[in-house]
């Protein structure tokens, strides 16, 4: 057992270390949720698929450069520490890709990868509807069949990034079927946001940024082409790589360990070294980030082993969710009367920490997932 | 021994939760958070007209208080409702310019408490103990200032740029350093922290209301919002997550009503029963922003829904006048007869 | 509103006082769960009842003050600073009397209160069963009809004080009827543990001390005298005084204000003053004790005013057992490395407390009371 | 890099999971609480010869080690499996002697670590940083001390009156302030602190064992043990609980591996890295302890049930060779460079 990296993972670590270093902007992007800032946040894509380090772990073919699980996360770990911008990116990076990779067809893959990682097609997820949230099986917004394609009717809610994004991923109800349970007969399509039918309204989040939008859908065309795997098996298709979600690719360790350095750099200049009381707080915060950093690389490595990651996602959810919480409330506690302003990298943190527990599937819901799949416990109906 | 309210008491608790609930609290604050105060300012002269701030004006100045129990009912509906304005430091700055004229430096306190006590005058203020910001200075008449470590009363000449804060209806600047001194000297370092005390008290009162609307608005959601073909509230997770939130305002409720027994009798623990009940309070008020926004999920995550103004509110009190350790410290000291 | 007592009061309170610190013991009695111990504490049950201060709340014909609830608030906030013996007349106090006083008859109340105000007899209490935990109203021991009374047949667990005890109560199925709710059937019946056909097994808690004991009943005959209200309906006997148990006569503010003043004594010998995150600890101690002392004042005011304590009691029997937890194991995180010894009356009062969340109706139960009661969730069918 | 446990590895996990499992450890525990230490010295003499103490001891006293990763294997078996005895402690003091023997003073060294190697050696320990009690004194050969202060080792020459700990396998003795000097100056401070640092790397591992086996005893409980007509795992707050219990597992043992890792390579930051795998891990047993007697209820709270071995050993960890504050100061390091 060991830590080290090879000489080509230390090498590839320092030349994503030296190009950061060159090409971070010095003073941060303007707000990733205000028009101005999404357009701040896509330029810096390009910079970054340029210099092929938007995806490094896709094919050479697709715009990556073929590294290992582990090798992006030594590259994010550097990109975190940089203070780089985040990733207007992420949810086709980390969503919609890993399941065209799965399920995709070489056309739809070739076709939607590569202004995927440059930036120039900025994808919103539409998984959520106003009946379903927890129980996203519940899904009401319709595909109906059309010549050579789908139309989508319906409305979709809380569609991360659709405020200012190009396309939308999503499932849609296809196959209607009373009989069967309410998961199946749905169908995985990808959508323009500015096509004939489409309405994007934005929902302010709780500071009032447009973080995330309602969609309306009337008759909106989707092609076969933009079918994900076979209709009325979208469920499955989803859920294969919604570990993912849960899991490392969305939220990896580097954000949490760049996080917690500047939580005790923090300390170190606001807090009286004596009071243990806060100091045991960023102290649990540290151990908790050095935690998830050593775990996620065991996970990474039995992937690149050929295991395969499943409810184990759903202990990663829990555990990222509320340590990014903790280590803002710490921060903000820290902060003192200061800790109430809303400006400030702090502040905007704490706000998007809050949503954690939420997305991605409630904390209650992993807590579910984790105590049935992993320990065993009788199966519930999800009723009381 | 009497810890219930009286009639009288609770006719005012009633008055005032009828008052508020017809002002549409919730579209005051935005407007507040806008720099547009005029709906606000309604609300502060109706709060005004029931006698809200002749609870803190001593009779001298035509008040009827100081009467801290019915400034703690008075402040658990000003918290439940998320009325905006600085009433909290209006109350403190009674409480100050009163305990400096028994100490013999009464003419600011009858250039002052006469106006307080008909809300004529907006009143904000910082004192050693308490943040740097002045709340809401740019709607007030006069932001007063002792600053920390010294034991002088200014009348400060204005207050510089004002920052938003995680609570919408907070409006934060700092008093301007230059402005009239109008008393010094120990008189004005122990006025300053029995105007603190206040201020906390206050502000633990208010907590207590924020948490109690949290929890109402939240049981309300999940009897109703359904998933997986059953209410939300009938999850067990969400109930249990619901009994701790109740379990802490019910706990940190007496200790708030207790802090104003202590207040109102002078007592020399009052400190120290105002720091229990201000870290339980904003800590169950925390605690309810936490599940309320948790068990709402998106929604209540979003700005446009009402939840977020006391979201934002149940943040912001945990640090003002006096942090969690702050007031643990203060608090050991309940049990040092 | 004020916290004034009358000059009634705090003549009483003086009393009280005057009188414990003349008479409570020096040196500790030895521990309740021994036979050495239990016969002291019953000796001092005797002290205690000769100057009338067993039951300062009773009627005066059974050997008590005609106090009221709040006096002897007081009474215990005196009786738990002087340092005073545990009691081992508890569960007959604070769990049977209320019943007998509710439901008994005046024989029995005449026959049964006085030798249990002066410790002459120590009654144990005997719900549970096996099968019948947190489910209670699962009962399977039965009371079989006989001439002048009833037969027991069957197994109790987890009977308090039954090791050294003298008498016992419990309920127990009379009636069969399928097709009523588990509940109904039941009859509410005192039995002495000496009887022809009681055997009973002390059970020695986690410090290997028999607080408790298994019963195994083999036609223990009991005349219908010692049966509490109607026979086939103690289920509602035992329940209209159950918030008792979870309430404020279990476990009254003065045990706890007197555990929290011994933690600041503590921590003013042991820990470092600038160790702010033990200091935190003890605050939260002291602030919740309080706040339980505050609150059990108003809830005695509401009862002296002829209100009833209902779902409220769940609300008191969770605080009060967490109280109790953190109030020792923070006492044990100061004691460091002596934190482990099992020695002392922190380790003691540790491993009680540790039952706390699970008796009287575990903290489980009590949550989902106080959600379905008190904040009118949907009712559970108690099942998941 | 490599973070899994190699063939090798998991044999030897195997064959003293195997070893343990048969040994009827609660037995031999319940008899060392008395003194009766025979059936708990037979299981340690199969560990020896498992060669458990030969991975703490250098190759020039024919050991394999030091060999941090297995004795990481070693010590969760051995807390799962709440093996009695002065593990820890030997293991303590083979780092301390030989790292004393490689800073020139090698006699103890020479002395004791082929004893030691082959189990034929029981040794117990206080040093500054860890608690004035030496485990098991009365059932070892030799007893080290370094006082707190001081850098001079001795031997003691005897230990005081035993006391039991809430863990019954635990009995604790002060070493005699008397005995035989072996060693004094600055290498015996240095060997000191690198012996109190396997020594809590040792406990993180034995309470991580401990936990997983709460964990794992609930887990069984829970899914058989039915009340209002379901298994009582159905519940959720019973499935949330051990939800939790889990998550504080898993993510202490990467800590524990880690910390592992860190000693193996004699890398400088092992100090914070063992401190780090020690607060996590021992919050983690502890939880799991309150998490097993909470969802067994009454009949997890008797000493006849083996669950009590667990649940008081979870306890007595936590403060065992660094208290929680402690390990956290140490963990502030972590990120230090």
């Amino acid at each position: 057992m060991d830590l080290d990296l090879t000489a080509e993972e230390e090498a590839f670590r320092a030349e994503a270390r030296a190009w950061l270093a060159a090409h971070v902007p010095r003073t941060p992007l303007r707000s990733l949720e205000t028009r101005e800032g999404f357009a701040e946040h896509r330029a810096w894509e390009r910079t970054l698929a340029a210099d092929r380090w938007s995806v490094v772990s896709w094919p050479a073919a697709y715009g990556g450069r073929d590294r290992s699980l582990l090798e992006w996360l030594l590259f994010e770990e550097e990109y975190h520490a940089a203070g780089a911008p985040g990733r207007v990116t992420q949810n086709g990076i980390a969503l919609l890709a890993p399941t065209l990779f799965a399920h995709g067809t070489q056309e739809q893959r070739a076709r939607v990868l590569p202004p995927m990682a440059s930036g120039e097609t900025v994808w919103a997820q539409a998984w959520s509807e106003p009946e379903a949230g927890s129980d996203l099986a519940a899904l009401r917004s319709v595909a109906v069949r059309e010549r050579g394609g789908w139309l989508l009717r319906g409305q979709k809610t809380w569609s991360s990034r659709a405020a200012f994004a190009d396309r939308a991923f999503g499932l849609f109800r296809s196959h209607a079927d009373p009989d069967r349970p309410p998961h199946h007969g749905l169908t995985y399509v990808m959508f323009p946001l500015d096509a004939d039918g489409v309405t994007v309204r934005p929902i302010g989040r709780l500071d009032g940024r447009p973080a995330f939008a309602e969609l309306f859908l009337d008759d909106v065309f989707v092609p076969d082409a933009d079918v994900i795997g076979e209709p009325g098996r979208g469920w499955g298709v989803a859920m294969s790589t919604a570990g993912n979600e849960r899991g490392l690719t969305l939220r990896s360790p580097g954000r949490f360990l760049a996080t917690a350095r500047r939580l005790v750099a923090l300390w170190r200049e606001t807090a009286d070294p004596g009071d243990t009381a806060l100091r045991d707080r960023v102290a649990d915060a540290v151990i908790k980030a050095r935690a998830y950093q050593l775990f996620t690389y065991t996970h990474a490595e039995r992937l690149a082993a050929g295991g395969s990651l499943g409810a184990e996602s759903s202990l990663n959810k829990i555990f990222w969710s509320e340590l990014d919480l903790a280590l803002h409330e710490t921060a903000l506690d820290l902060l003192g009367p200061e800790g109430e302003s809303a400006a400030g990298e702090w502040a905007e943190g704490y706000v998007f920490a809050l949503a954690g527990p939420i997305y991605a599937g409630t904390n209650e819901i992993q807590r579910d997932v984790v105590a049935e799949r992993l320990l065993g416990l009788p199966r519930g109906r999800r009723r009381p | 021994m009497k810890l219930s309210l009286d009639t009288s008491q609770l006719d005012f608790q009633r008055s005032l939760a009828r008052m508020l609930g017809a002002a549409d609290t919730p579209s005051a604050v935005r407007a507040w958070a806008r720099g547009e105060h005029g709906p606000g300012l309604a609300v502060w002269e109706r709060a005004a007209a029931m006698d809200v701030f002749a609870l803190a004006t001593p009779e001298a100045y035509g008040g009827a208080g100081p009467l801290p129990v019915e400034l703690a009912v008075a402040f658990v509906e000003l918290g439940r409702h998320a009325a905006p304005g600085p009433f909290v430091e209006t109350v403190a700055a009674a409480a100050l310019l009163s305990r400096l004229a028994e100490r013999g430096a009464a003419a600011p306190a009858a250039a002052w408490l006469p106006r307080v006590r008909t809300g004529g005058a907006r009143v904000t203020l910082t004192l050693p103990g308490g943040g740097p910001y002045a709340l809401d200075a740019d709607v007030c008449d006069a932001v007063f200032a002792v600053a920390p470590g010294t034991d002088t009363l200014r009348l400060a000449a204005g207050h510089g740029p004002v920052r938003p804060s995680l609570d919408p209806a907070r409006r934060l600047a700092r008093p301007c350093d230059l402005g009239e001194p109008l008393a010094a000297g120990p008189a004005v370092r122990e006025a300053a922290a029995y105007a603190a005390d206040h201020a906390a008290f206050a502000v633990a009162a208010q907590a207590l209301g924020v948490g109690c609307a949290l929890l109402e608005r939240t049981v309300a959601y999940v009897r109703q919002r359904t998933q997986f073909g059953s209410p939300v509230g009938a999850f067990q997770a969400v109930k249990h997550r619901l009994a701790d939130t109740l379990m802490g305002l019910e706990f940190a409720r007496p200790l708030v009503f207790g802090a104003a027994v202590a207040l109102a009798a002078g007592a020399p623990g009052a400190p120290a029963e105002v720091a229990a009940a201000k870290a339980a309070a904003c800590d169950a008020a925390y605690a309810a922003a936490r599940t309320a926004l948790q068990l709402h999920g998106a929604i209540g995550y979003t700005a446009e829904y009402d939840l977020s103004l006391w979201l934002g509110k149940a943040r912001a009190l945990r640090s003002a006048w006096g942090s969690p350790a702050q007031c643990r410290a203060r608090a050991m000291e309940l049990f040092s007869e």
